[in-house]
């Protein structure tokens, strides 16, 4: 169980070895990333800067990645997110979950990235091309998709 | 953390606010320590008087359905008491992921 | 869309970077990784044997890319299932989607998987440190995952 | 590709029986031509015949419910009738992934 806050990028490859590495009682390895699109609905953007609030991100990762445990038996789990100034293409957040069997990594890592769009503290901006930049908008399906998990102690249906 | 504790004299308390994303851009800055003034006990009662200061926090916190509350680094609501809080941030709707 | 059956490992970095390289449409990539666990139940095992069926695994991995693809707006996906004599901790199989949203792209993972597990034709022989070896039996959850998404546009409710 | 046809003339038909797993382990080779005889029209009777041919066969295809059957690399099911396929491959349930 780690999380990491970072402005370098991530290479999942070698995330996973390390998660992995020596275990041979995971069966199920699931990742997510998240990267930059190169359009906000239809207007181009040129880059997207990701702030965050230091220390109260660590302790809400920290509480996501203890409620998943306590749902699935996973055997490991790492949340990346960067920070700073990003470029359509760019990864911007990074979950594996590792698991004896698939369903259980599949579920913690949806409900990781679910949890995290609507507690962790980060927020971003988006450049366009005229060089006018705006913050984004929370969107209603995040913690709609949040309220999912709420009374229901394995997959939600839809 | 001891921000449910509604028997804490909170009036006088000084106390470090933070401002996060657009709010810190309309504030202006992103951090200042105030003084708790008299008879404000919750987060909602906090911004309204914050309002009052002057036309900077006014049109910052126009909208105060569209801002979010940590006390001491945990999500709060408008009608949490701010208790012996010592750190109290103001954010947009994270966007993160 | 790409599918491939392979005695090689594979490197998720490489086979990522390959599927979207150049892309700014892509908001979310999830990937299965499937590995050998070191016991089957209590009994540790000393390597796993993966057999198939040439020609018609293609075929099958074909079709279920093709029924992922109609249900969920993917921009990209690979399937490649490893064949031959493994060892715990090794790879088997790894499933790639990717998407402008998280959703689709977790969804229609999960689905390549049931639907690859209870349709591709690929059959698992495991050996033990005394020498004997057994096939591994089919589990009737494998077959009752896929059926839950038969009736079901979207992600089914468990 | 029409295995579906009912009204190919299947009696006669040359075939290559094609073994996976367990099966060809039972039945000692990997694939085989046979003709198809009179009167085998769907797979359940393909079965039933090759039962008679030996004991091997016989013991192979004891419990006909734990074996699967592709037409021309296609899924089939016992009633399904074997038409104008070429290969026709016996197999456990899988278990890749």
């Amino acid at each position: 169980m780690a999380i990491r806050v970072d402005t370098a990028d991530f290479d999942i490859s070698a995330e996973i070895k390390s998660l992995t590495q020596g275990r041979t009682d995971i069966g199920a390895i699931v990742t997510f990333t998240g990267t930059v699109r190169g359009k906000a609905g239809d207007s181009p953007i040129t880059s997207m800067t990701l702030e965050h609030y230091p220390g109260m991100t660590e302790a809400e990762l920290a509480k996501v990645e203890a409620e998943a445990l306590a749902r699935w038996p996973l055997s490991a789990s790492l949340i990346v997110h960067r920070i700073g100034e990003l470029h359509p293409g760019d990864n911007i957040v990074l979950v594996i979950t590792a698991s004896a069997h698939r369903h259980a990594a599949f579920e913690a890592a949806e409900f990781l990235m679910d949890y995290l769009k609507s507690r962790a503290p980060f927020w971003k901006k988006e450049a366009r091309p005229d060089g006018t930049s705006d913050w984004v908008d929370a969107r209603e399906s995040d913690s709609a998709a949040l309220n999912r998990w709420q009374n229901n102690a394995g997959k939600p249906s839809r | 953390m001891t921000n449910t504790n509604a028997t804490a004299t909170t009036t006088g308390n000084t106390v470090t606010l933070r401002y996060f994303a657009w709010v810190r851009e309309k504030i202006g800055h992103a951090e200042e320590t105030i003084a708790i003034p008299a008879g404000v006990v919750t987060v909602a009662e906090l911004i309204e008087w914050l309002k009052t200061r002057n036309q900077v926090y006014a049109a910052a916190f126009d909208k105060p359905d569209v801002i979010r509350t940590a006390l001491d680094q945990t999500h709060a609501r408008a009608e949490t008491k701010i208790g012996s809080a010592r750190e109290i941030a103001f954010f947009p709707p994270v966007t993160g992921g």
